[in-house]
């Protein structure tokens, strides 16, 4: 009974206090029918130390080599500090802080939060957290549709440039209200502005840069929307935008709605989770912003201190008509993300910013310096970008693990000859040497 | 409170370790696109922000430094070893798109613990990807429609809930385009049964239960409720959130129901990490498994590998830009492997006789079990309804006591239906020592609350700051600190 | 200036308060011909990020394989919560607990400590904590020169059994003060007490299980020194003592001062160090003890609390006649072994015990099963064990290493014939297949 | 205080995820040899040990919460990296056995960071054994004694220490088996010359310095001291405690110190761990290098290897069974890392530029510093005694006030003969603000302790327990549980 404290002695007398002879009494209401028998086909439990050992092993087998996948994970380099104090017992074992009292920590911790990404993405306010970037898209759709109640249209377009896994995420959730997905395709890799029809759209969603790596013409995207009587929903790293125009100041008067994933702020990729979705809107929209929010108030003495607020808009509160059925959150990731921002501040997320800009240009520029090498777009990118391998991207892909070189992500049915294409990246955590190495496989392989 | 993080900010100080080398590459992007002002980031030293969150920490209540009977939330203790196992660097430094040949360490686990799920919830096939038990929901709820779309059966716009019902529930009923039917519940914390015949009719999906119900009691004629919605062409889906009460000793896919989810955050111990990130896969039964949402994990004679929508023609889809949260997937593989089947029927055991222990303790003490002739499940409802009326202290005056006495307060005010309500969950890694000393505290608050009031009313009064106002806080809104 | 926090702003500001222009003018009273302009052939200061790849490249060179040595430093399993635990800032970032209302935390878990230690050896008292276990045996001997005060000689048998490096820091440490250190020779691994002529001896020391894993006649020897005046000194493994004889009841009335290295209770092999040393004695003797010692007393409200005590005994107050120099000591690692005692406790302790018992009787019947191998002494030993491999040992531990198996000690110069002996040892985290791997490396070595 | 952990012990409770299976060998063991009752170690489950050391960590105060001015320790930021570094499998899982030809990461940062602490003490090798400043003493002190054996000058048995020194230095002289004599320290804190010359004598084997002193000032004469020590044949010993005054702004060995310690776990920022570990390497110049301890590290064509007796056979020997505090080194060598020659420039400068000012500031306020005249090095001592005297108000009782205000207390009584003493060391890594914080709080404690004594005398009022009873504690021993 690994972590169950009760001995011999503790049961019996609390059996004697309940006046009954053994536990199964405590499961007389369960029909016999439906009792079973254990779980006969689950192993017996091991140790913590031989867990580990299995797990190791596991784990070992795992280890790939250099990284230049992004697609939407980020291979960053994560201060010492971030992990050591996010898995302290007091953020790791807390839960949701519905006793505010008793979770000032964090509760005062997502206040900052909220202001660091608010701050980021030039917007009013942000909510601490969704599940994800993808299914944080998807409640942005969701909330604009609610937002914009003098469109009577569902029409949601949403350039084909965004993130594959995102658009599907997308289609299995918000269709399901009625709402209709729009895919405008993208002319060398970015979403050809002025050809759109926005006639009738609730909104309209632009990811930036956008899934290829590519600058996207946001600002006219965004005044456009705004014109037809849109919203715009943007979709960002919010890495990239120490060094990008942030949506709050897109186009005319900014974006309305802004997206995203917060794994480049401290989260390891670890398979692509746990890291959490972000949203942030314009003041005049926050009772339609799903998620949590906390709020700074006074104790009774008058003195400062922090709440979840404007909870009437979630689904304990207000259940069917909630702004969305949200309640475990990616809180913790949430912590990690607060800390990796402060631990960088303004000049280091900006040096982050312009450390995977140079290296994807150094990467990009070494690669296509092999014959057989060619950029697909010619486009300003950020830090991935779409290169043409000349042969099929699969294979290429297993040559280079040989190499110990995990080298970009296949691009298979994605775009036009997408077979021979992969989309690379180099993040700060790669140095000359790594892309030299990349080099040299592409030149063995 | 203590300073925010901005006050301690000074421009141009910083944590310089965390530097960067090289040059800001604004020529590298075009001009239009660049940003102009720098965002309001604070500036701080490493110490500083080290310090600062340390001690914001250290103002946290949790599992690792008290007793946290937040009913429906399963606050047992979270393995150390289970979150050692996951932030090994080969999980942690794993890209979600490596190929399968570079991930048969992940998938091992993964595929092993989608067994496991299977055989603890008696379902046929379980999917991990959902991160969360209302995402579970709402993988569930699209389940059950896209199999009634299948069968051309698409007049199936409601799915019943128990007024009782957590608010996911029927919230996850909207965001999946169905209308939420309420069913009452009876006197003793069952469904009733007349109730839920008038409300099935051709336009139910399904319906969704807990079991135990959110009463904290189980449901005893679940057969019967299997049977009517069963026959008026409806399905069934289980809301995993107190599974604690049963594992290992009663399967809901033996119960008839045909689709579920389960909290691994709270019946597989996973860090709840102060509100999230949890895990919500979801199983169904044969009839139900094909529309499952992707990717699921697979074994075959070369390995294991991911199954997409291509292998999987009716399934829902994705729900995640990945494979949800693997970080807690393997916790709860870990954890598993330290109980095994034999540790799971434990867990039961114990959750249901601590919960039994305390419901006796506190009805001994005069306090109200909300179904005083009902067994307690792994957790148990009580109403304070008669000493708020005595005392004008309330159950929420309770709960900011028991802060003051070392205790985080149970779940307040859920179920809705019962009033002045305390759900009580103290799982089964708690001692009877500490259950004895929260009973002790409830009865010494009793007392508290018949002879000064105004010290229970005021409460708390030994946290770093006093009873707040959320009243102010919706009113004067004030959610970012610039 | 990674850790520095000071603007520009600050600086000018400080200045302007002291009136000077610059911080130069600090340094004016250091006599111009002594200061040195900067370090130059330090290099630069790198990114957390470049020291952490650097440092993981080197510490990933040192990954040697399944670990059959023990010889003092042992590879068990540590539980996870363990360094969770002990590396939470309040215990890593305090320094010794001078402010006793400020620092209960480590109080109280010392004094936890020494209740733990002091059960476990069968002694009175313990102190948290001198450097390591070779050092502990040098303070274990000043300190018996100075109990013994009866002996007006300072002669102190130590047997050749025990460890070497022991007996070389006793050496390096204790003649100084005039103490005459003997050598016992041992005879098949052990010690022939009733050779041992103790006339005029002030104290005797025995090492259980000794070096080579042996175990001595401690009763023998202990009720042997006491007839003769002399004071018993045991040096003990903490963890053996789940299953061994505690010191404290050796022979007639137990041994008067015992010491070892903490190392088995929890903390990493780590190169070595850091460990902890630790003493226990009697009460009679608590003066003489050296090192920290938590006492329970109370507050001017009379609640229970922690102090440091019996300070006096300390360096900053005694200075020349304190019973030791020491002052910092290994108390992070008292920390991590009195949670690890709390984790296994004492069936724990046991297990471990036995697993490691049972591994190495295992290990070694199965390599003396192969017909070059055999066993040095003949003698019963507990986890450790000299088997002859009938080869040069150093050659065949680079031959084993080829294979992944760290395969034991070789004791060339310690015992007879010792090119060809090695010192192996299997802790309870190896396991029946750890093993088999070991004999096929043998077999095909 | 919280129960202890025994008062939660219950017979045959456990943490049962940390059994290993197999039987109990008791049969392998022969029956004389074994243990008959088991050790009376705590009995409790894994949440009840996690929740008591995270509950009773959180009773302490540390760098990562609070400013610990505390002086002679330099407390410091404590670098996550460097622990991080350090916690790496590779050097946590490696035995200090491994042949040379599987240690060549560890022995590269070993070998470097000899390297770099030559480079910055000025000395011609450096050793890393000894495991404290206090085991670096003696290191030193043996050092002096094998030197003068070596030249067949036995009659060297004194070692000179100022009045002021720190605790340790006699305290090493009498483990060495030398006489310490004590010189004067003159009314600006400077060694008085002439005693000096008083006490030096053919029996001088050598005189043992901080500088700065222990009075937090500047040894200006140290030219004259060692030309005095050095013409009576004695040596010199640097103890680097206070070394981050003066790193990469002036080198011990530059001073013609013969032999010296670094206290790694001051001037290089590894954790003080409640008390330790540290490291305390000692660096010699080419005179007193033949007498280092080993093991050492040295650098050949076939890579890095360890150096021992049979290579130095002057060496004073081995101070510890493996290699010393090997896991605080790596910290220091990531330290330095992460520093460099500039970064260590930048230390001294801060350092200094903080204790000048917070000295000024309370200097200003009406504080009495111990040496007005002088510069403030990296601390700086000042005197409470006229406070004392007027209020009745010690420096104890400051010290326990700060604590309420949320500072840890400087070092109190210490140097012994400054009256009521403070020793004051903010170190680099404090902010402007947090000094000005601190000044302010002694300001007001001087008001309370004018206008309401008591308050300070009854300090501390906010902390775990109220003033503790330490002659109680020595009255009424009670060191262990049972
Ligand atoms: C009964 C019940 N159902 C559903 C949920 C929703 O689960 P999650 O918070 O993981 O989304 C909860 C969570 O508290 C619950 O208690
Ligand atoms: C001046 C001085 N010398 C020596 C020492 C002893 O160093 P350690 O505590 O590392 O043994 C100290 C420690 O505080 C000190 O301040």
């Amino acid at each position: 009974m690994p972590f169950i404290p009760h001995t011999h002695a503790d049961k019996d007398s609390m059996l004697e206090t309940l006046g009954i002879a053994s536990t199964e009494e405590l499961f007389d209401e369960i029909p016999k029918n439906i009792q079973c028998d254990g779980l006969p086909d689950v192993p017996d439990g091991i140790s913590e130390m031989s867990m580990l050992r299995h797990m190791a092993e596991r784990a070992h087998n795992d280890t790939t080599g250099i990284c230049f996948l992004g697609a939407g994970c980020y291979d960053h380099y994560i201060p010492a500090a971030v992990w050591d104090i996010a898995s302290r017992g007091e953020f790791l074992t807390a839960y949701t802080p519905y006793q505010a009292e008793a979770s000032q920590g964090t509760l005062q911790l997502v206040y900052e939060f909220q202001t660091m990404l608010a701050s980021l993405t030039a917007m009013d306010v942000a909510n601490a957290s969704v599940y994800d970037g993808a299914s944080a898209l998807a409640e942005a759709i969701l909330m604009a549709v609610r937002v914009n109640r003098k469109s009577k249209s569902r029409r949601v377009l949403v350039p084909a440039s965004t993130h594959p896994f995102y658009l599907a995420t997308v289609k299995s959730i918000v269709t399901h209200q009625g709402i209709d997905v729009e895919i405008v395709p993208s002319v060398d890799g970015v979403t050809p502005i002025s050809d759109i029809d926005l006639d009738e759209a609730v909104a309209v969603v632009l990811q930036q840069p956008n899934f290829f790596g590519v600058l996207e013409d946001a600002d006219s995207l965004t005044t456009k929307a705004h014109e037809a009587g849109a919203l715009m929903i943007g979709v960002v790293n919010p890495m990239t935008l120490a060094l990008l125009k942030p949506p709050g100041d897109w186009g005319d008067t900014g974006a309305d709605i802004v997206c995203g994933d917060g794994q480049p702020l401290g989260i390891p990729m670890a398979s692509g989770g746990p890291s959490f979705g972000f949203l942030c809107t314009r003041m005049a929209h926050v009772r339609q912003l799903p998620g949590r929010i906390a709020g700074r108030t006074q104790d009774k003495d008058g003195n400062d201190g922090f709440v979840l607020t404007l909870q009437a808009r979630e689904q304990h509160i207000r259940r069917a008509k909630a702004t969305s059925n949200i309640c475990t959150n990616q809180g913790l990731l949430v912590t990690a993300a607060t800390i990796y921002m402060t631990l960088l501040g303004p000049q280091g997320l900006v040096e982050v910013a312009s450390a995977c800009v140079r290296n994807t240009h150094l990467l990009v520029d070494r690669l296509t310096s092999h014959p057989n090498v060619t950029k697909h777009f010619n486009t300003p990118f950020f830090h991935e970008c779409v290169l043409d391998f000349g042969e099929p991207a699969d294979k290429l892909q297993q040559k280079f693990l040989k190499h110990g070189i995990l080298g970009g992500h296949p691009l298979t049915g994605l775009i036009e000859k997408g077979e021979q294409s992969m989309l690379v990246c180099a993040t700060e955590a790669r140095s000359e040497q790594d892309i030299e190495r990349y080099y040299e496989a592409l030149e063995n392989g | 409170m203590v300073d925010t993080i901005f006050e301690k900010s000074r421009p141009s100080r910083r944590a310089a370790a965390q530097r960067i080398e090289g040059e800001v590459a604004h020529q590298l992007i075009p001009e239009p696109y660049r940003r102009t002002s720098p965002p309001a980031l604070p500036e701080v030293s490493e110490l500083q922000a080290v310090r600062h969150f340390t001690n914001l920490a250290r103002r946290n209540f949790s599992i690792d430094t008290h007793f946290y009977p937040l009913g429906s939330c399963t606050m047992k203790y979270n393995p150390r070893g289970a979150h050692r196992a996951a932030m090994q660097d080969g999980f942690l430094k794993r890209h979600p798109l490596t190929p399968t040949s570079h991930s048969q360490g992940v998938l091992a686990c993964l595929f092993e613990l989608q067994e496991i799920l299977q055989n603890v919830t008696g379902t046929a096939q379980v999917c991990l990807t959902p991160m969360a038990g209302a995402q579970g929901e709402l993988t569930g709820a699209l389940m059950i429609k896209a199999y009634h779309a299948d069968n051309n059966d698409h007049e199936r716009t409601e799915i019943i809930v128990p007024t009782a019902a957590h608010g996911t529930n029927p919230a996850t009923a909207s965001m999946a385009g169905l209308v939420a039917k309420e069913v009452e519940v009876d006197a003793d914390g069952d469904v009733d049964l007349e109730s839920l015949k008038r409300v099935v009719s051709a336009k139910t999906a399904g319906v969704m239960l807990t079991n135990p119900s959110t009463c904290a009691v189980f449901e005893r004629r679940i057969q019967a409720i299997s049977d009517i919605v069963h026959d008026a062409g409806g399905l069934l889906y289980y809301d995993g959130a107190n599974l604690n009460a049963i594992l290992g000793r009663a399967r809901p896919g033996d119960m008839q129901f045909d689709v579920l989810h389960l909290n691994l955050h709270k019946t597989f111990a996973t860090p709840h990490g102060g509100g999230g990130p949890g895990a919500g896969p979801v199983g169904a039964n044969e009839r139900l498994a094909p529309y499952l949402p992707t990717p699921m994990v697979t074994k075959s004679d070369d390995g294991y590998r991911w199954v997409d929508e291509s292998e999987r023609p009716k399934s829902i889809g994705r729900l995640s830009a990945f494979m949800g949260n693997v970080g807690i997937l393997l916790r709860a593989y870990a954890y598993s492997l330290l109980l095994g089947g034999n540790g799971m029927c434990n867990v039961s055991e114990y959750a249901t006789l601590n919960a039994n222990y305390l419901m006796k303790r506190l009805a001994d003490a005069g306090f109200h079990p909300a179904y005083p002739d009902r067994r307690a499940t792994h957790e148990f409802a009580i109403s304070l309804r008669q000493e708020a009326k005595e005392t004008g202290v309330t159950a929420m005056d309770f709960a900011k006591r028991l802060l003051d006495y070392g205790f985080h307060a149970p779940t307040t005010y859920f179920p809705l239906l019962i009033p002045e309500c305390f759900l009580i969950e103290p799982t089964e890694t708690e001692t009877k020592e500490e259950l004895d000393a929260f009973a002790d505290a409830m009865i010494a608050i009793l007392r508290e609350a018949q002879q000064n009031p105004e010290l229970v009313k005021q409460a708390p009064h030994q946290q770093s700051v006093g009873r707040l106002d959320e009243v102010h806080a919706v009113r004067h809104l004030d959610v970012t600190a610039h």
